[in-house]
């Protein structure tokens, strides 16, 4: 497998991850950015103990996901049911404070980061396949518990907080829980992703983890259609991947690409690509098969 | 004591930006209600025009003319696309106008950072900073600079016709109207997409001044400035409650000063960090705002 | 079931409520009616624990539920509809109508997440038949799958209804059921709260429709300015002096 | 002109909010120096009338003709200029600008002459005067629905249209609102009421229109509709 292949497939997982995890508590309707410094954290986490104290790579996964979880949850219990603003004010402030620890403390390598991150299996190659294997085994899993999630009382419920609060409410639904579960969860997922990510590049550093990220992340959300999982699942890796079949001189421009990409959905069709009856056409279209067979 | 002077008057002429850039943002979501949260890159976009300008001509004048002509331009120019999506106020997720806001500032942050300069920062001449002159006042430790008086005085009196042309005029009048119940104002004859232009043309004026005045007391500028920025006056509206313009200069003015402090006595970037800790403090404890939302 | 005690609510130095006191009987179909503005949604709001009442209590048997979480009043068996006729306009009307059964235990969190890839969740099964034969008795089967955004009104009131009487609540708050409604609909709206009476809910119904309530209703209490300032059965509604001088202004 | 006292004429007039059909083949007319009430139960149709007329909705068929011109689907601006002004239902008053400024907006269109207006204004409204630079937010309810029809007079109208003015006042203060509208008719303004305490609107208008769920189902002159049992059966449905 080529390097560039690699980079490419690796790299379209861990955005499959990222926008899964903005796309999970927008389910309430909250921007909770907040994942992107749950990614930073458990990626120097990640390269951390790998490095000095050698932890093996499947420990260092499980603890990393579940130190995205942990300040997911202790950050939920403030801004479980605030409106979105606050969330997406919360979110910044967390990639602030962390860039700025991440870049001034002399521990966590400054502003060149850590570099040299040990590989899981002494190969290259092997490395390489077993990352990929996990990667999308990862992605596999989400993807799997979000589905449960969606077609779930748990994911009408956040539906109806979505369109409205007292709705759901009145069914009885603990607005501030789900908001609490879903926000833990969608760090759990940053964390995991900024684990494979420290891991796949093998090094980390301050500038990977901008405010860029986020503006990728929203395009492949919206791009995609927010209504369901598999608008942000197919539009990570076209988005991602055509800029680098582009003419080298369009290449850098890709950010502005998807800056008016992200404009035209939302003004045009605001609910994005793939929407929900889009989904269940496609759906019954694949078990009336299954029936007739 | 003295730097603790010093660095008070600095942060009250960065406070005065951080006023003049949340005044511009409470306008938009009062009035035309979008949260604008790219106004800042807007505001940054005008500086490097305006730095083009005065490389291109060596002209002062013309350079502080076309910042404030390209401000108004590019305000006037997306106004079209969120009136799009505002079509049926009310029904409309506000949150959309935000999300449209974060790609319009994607996209201008990164033609500055492609195009202008090659993308390393910009630096204005002397003749608009007056750097050169040296300091125009200085009592020991504490200098105060050509452009922080310049800064001050002008956001002062642009706040103060702000406030002037809210309260006292009849387009201040129609603004506040229809901040206050747009459907209301429609009955009693107030053009609501008439208004709501003339408030993306005014907002377009006071980026304008924002953009020259930051360019006076900041003397440069770099393509990330505007999303720094964003993020601050975002969180400046929200502490001080959304939409309240007498909040959002206080806690303007404070954050300046608070920053400037820090900056006095803690090296590297902790200021921004620490600035975005007290507001996060300030958010958990009252998410309506200190001085109440206006929304 | 229910009994208001004094309840009186204020928006600053508004009184949209002023001590008002009323009980709800078992059984029995109970009507609200008052000129506009005399504060009968805001009634509704504070039972069911979207406002905090400014004073008074309200008991739902012989628990006291002033006070309590919304979403814990609704779990004790309150459900509302709404004016505007709220639907998630995502979802078909099926689901619409499941979303109305939230009973989340810790034992479903195995159900829901961790059961065997393909296999069909029971529970989410039998929601759904609960749901279809819900739909069935309004006469909407046929409408199950269709998406509630294409709806015309008066389907999403029906519907709204459904999602409401779907997990069989001890007391049903139905606000204004029958608004923009033309007049065989609004009959059908009189029938169904009929039959959802016969199921053993005690429905309360708020509207302005007066041919269809004083129709169903079997006792009315009649607001106005926050008072309560009558109850009685129907027809002593449409005699009483003090009613007519507050819709009609008749001296 | 054949209908020149016609001040307002709506012919088959049909309104719909989404799916809702709001009202069903309206037709009635206002003459000059008339007022005209509009009866029946909340939700009956009363409000649409009046927002359709002054532009605020479009309508779906039928046609509204002010002063002799076709004006359904012009903008409330050009209505209002045009010369008639709605007191909206629950006042409509904005609570956190001063008296003043609300006074004000009624003249937005045209600001010429408004401190004479003004003056006239404050004669007629020696409260309001007093209290000029209150917030509008501390004034009573009584004195609200003052400032709405005061805010009215200020554009210059020859047609105010009045929403429901009675809703949530204290009797005695319904009798004062009642006899400003009075007197205003007096002065020559042409007045088109919408009211749910039915009895004492009929006893100062000149005829009325009886409106169940978007229809008329009756109308006539006042004497008429006030010994009809239609009035009652609109209202309590028996």
């Amino acid at each position: 497998m080529s390097l560039t292949l690699f980079y490419y497939l690796a790299i379209t997982a861990i955005y499959i991850l990222m926008s899964w995890s903005i796309y999970i508590p927008y389910r309430v309707g909250q921007l909770h950015f907040m994942t992107v410094a749950n990614m930073a954290v458990s990626a120097y986490f990640a390269a951390l103990m790998a490095i000095n104290f050698a932890w093996p790579f499947w420990l260092v996964l499980i603890a990393g996901t579940l130190l995205g979880a942990l300040i997911g949850f202790l950050v939920s219990n403030a801004i479980g049911d605030a409106p979105c603003f606050a969330v997406v004010i919360v979110g910044f402030t967390f990639i602030y404070l962390t860039k700025t620890i991440i870049e001034n403390v002399e521990a966590f390598g400054g502003p060149l980061g850590i570099f040299s991150i040990p590989k899981v299996l002494s190969a290259s190659a092997d490395n390489r396949t077993l990352l990929l294997i996990v990667a999308y085994a990862l992605v596999l899993i989400t993807g799997f518990l979000i589905t449960r999630f969606d077609h779930s009382r748990l994911g009408r419920a956040a539906s109806a907080i979505f369109i409205d609060r007292d709705l759901a409410v009145s069914f009885g639904v603990d607005v501030k829980k789900m908001g609490m579960f879903l926000q833990t969860w969608a760090s759990a997922v940053g964390g995991m992703a900024g684990v494979m990510y420290s891991f796949i590049m093998r090094s980390v550093s301050p500038n990977h983890f901008t405010f860029h990220l986020i503006g990728i992340c929203m395009t492949m959300l919206f791009v995609g259609g927010y209504t369901t999982m598999w608008g942000a699942l197919l539009a990570a890796p076209i988005l991602w991947g055509f800029p680098l079949i582009l003419p080298e001189a369009l290449q850098s421009w890709n950010i502005v690409i998807y800056g008016v990409l992200l404009i035209v959905v939302l003004v045009i069709k605001p609910e994005g690509i793939i929407t929900r009856p889009m989904v269940k056409k496609i759906e019954s279209l694949l078990s009336g098969k299954r029936k007739k067979v | 004591m003295e730097i603790l002077i010093a660095q008070i008057f600095n942060g009250l002429s960065i406070g005065s930006i951080y006023v003049l850039l949340v005044t511009g943002f409470n306008l938009l979501l009062l009035v035309a209600m979008i949260i604008h949260f790219s106004f800042p890159v807007v505001v940054v976009f005008s500086m490097y025009i305006s730095w083009v300008v005065m490389t291109l001509t060596g002209s002062v004048t013309l350079g502080v003319v076309g910042g404030i002509a390209s401000a108004i331009i590019v305000n006037m120019i997306t106004a079209p696309m969120f009136q799009h999506i505002m079509k049926d106020r009310g029904s409309v997720d506000i949150n959309a106008t935000m999300v449209i806001s974060m790609g319009m500032g994607m996209v201008i942050t990164d033609i500055l950072s492609h195009t202008f300069n090659q993308g390393f920062p910009i630096a204005f001449p002397d003749a608009l900073t007056g750097n050169d002159q040296g300091a125009l006042i200085s009592v020991g430790l504490v200098s105060i600079s050509r452009g922080q008086v310049l800064t001050l005085v002008i956001g002062v009196l642009f706040v103060a016709f702000l406030f002037w042309l809210l309260y006292k005029t009849r387009a201040g009048r129609a603004f506040r109207a229809i901040a206050e119940d747009p459907n209301g104002a429609k009955l009693v004859g107030i053009p609501l997409l008439k208004t709501g232009f003339q408030s993306y043309a005014l907002t377009g004026i006071l980026g304008g001044v924002t953009a020259v005045l930051m360019a006076v007391l900041l003397g440069s500028a770099s393509a990330g400035l505007g999303d720094q920025l964003g993020h601050k006056v975002l969180a400046v509206s929200i502490i001080a409650g959304l939409g309240n313009l007498t909040g959002g200069l206080i806690i303007g003015l404070l954050l300046g000063i608070l920053e400037a402090i820090i900056q006095g006595y803690l090296a590297g970037s902790w200021s921004n960090a620490i600035a975005f800790i007290v507001m996060l403090v300030v958010i958990l404890a009252k998410p309506k705002g200190v001085f109440g939302s206006k929304l | 079931m229910l009994s208001i005690k004094g309840v009186s609510k204020h928006f600053g130095g508004l009184k949209a409520l002023k001590e008002v006191s009323f009980n709800i009987d078992d059984n029995q179909i109970h009507g609200i009616i008052g000129p506009n503005g005399s504060g009968k949604t805001t009634l509704f709001n504070c039972i069911t624990g979207l406002l905090d009442v400014t004073a008074g209590n309200i008991y739902l048997d012989d628990t006291e539920i002033t006070g309590i979480p919304a979403h814990e009043i609704s779990n004790l068996g309150i459900r509302r509809t709404f004016q505007q006729g709220k639907l998630v306009p995502s979802m078909t009307v099926v689901e619409n109508v499941m979303s109305g059964i939230f009973d989340f235990s810790r034992n479903d969190i195995g159900d829901t997440f961790f059961r065997r890839p393909f296999s069909k969740s029971k529970k989410e099964s039998e929601l759904r038949a609960q749901a279809i034969e819900m739909l069935d008795l309004l006469g909407l089967s046929a409408s199950a799958d269709r998406w509630a955004s294409d709806l015309v009104w008066a389907e999403r009131q029906f519907v709204q209804i459904a999602r409401a009487v779907v997990s069989k609540p001890k007391l049903l708050l139905l606000d204004e059921p029958a608004s923009g409604m033309g007049h065989a609909e609004t009959q059908e709206v009189g029938e169904l709260i009929k039959k959802i009476k016969e199921m053993g809910i005690t429905p309360v119904v708020v509207s302005h429709d007066m041919k269809m309530l004083m129709n169903v209703a079997e006792m009315v209490t009649v607001l106005n300015f926050g008072d309560n300032i009558f109850e009685g059965t129907p027809t002593e509604v449409q005699k009483d002096p003090g009613v007519l001088e507050a819709y009609l202004g008749a001296e | 002109m054949a209908q020149n006292d016609s001040i307002l004429k709506i012919n088959n007039l049909s309104v719909a909010y989404g799916h809702v059909q709001a009202l069903n083949d309206i037709s009635l007319d206002v003459k000059r120096g008339e007022i005209v009430v509009l009866v029946g139960a909340n939700g009956a149709g009363k409000t649409s009338i009046m927002e359709t007329v002054l532009g605020a909705n479009v309508p779906v068929s039928g046609d509204i003709e002010f002063k002799g011109m076709h004006i359904g689907g012009v903008p409330v601006d050009k209505n209002v200029r045009n010369g008639m002004f709605l007191v909206p239902e629950g006042r409509g008053v904005f609570s956190s600008m001063t008296v003043m400024d609300n006074l004000l907006l009624g003249a937005h269109h045209n600001l010429k002459n408004s401190t004479e207006k003004l003056e006239l204004v404050f004669e007629s409204f020696p409260v309001l005067g007093e209290r000029r630079t209150q917030v509008a937010g501390t004034l009573s309810g009584g004195e609200r629905q003052m400032l709405a029809i005061a805010r009215a007079l200020m554009s210059s109208p020859e047609m105010i249209m009045v929403d429901e003015p009675s809703i949530g006042l204290a009797p005695i203060i319904v009798n004062d609102i009642f006899e400003i509208l009075v007197n205003l008719n007096k002065e020559g303004y042409s007045i088109l009421l919408s009211e749910q305490n039915v009895y004492k609107a009929l006893k100062i208008a000149h005829r009325g229109y009886v409106l169940e769920t978007g229809k008329i189902t009756k109308s006539g002159t006042a004497e008429e509709l006030l010994n009809d049992e239609a009035v009652r059966e609109a209202y309590l449905g028996a």
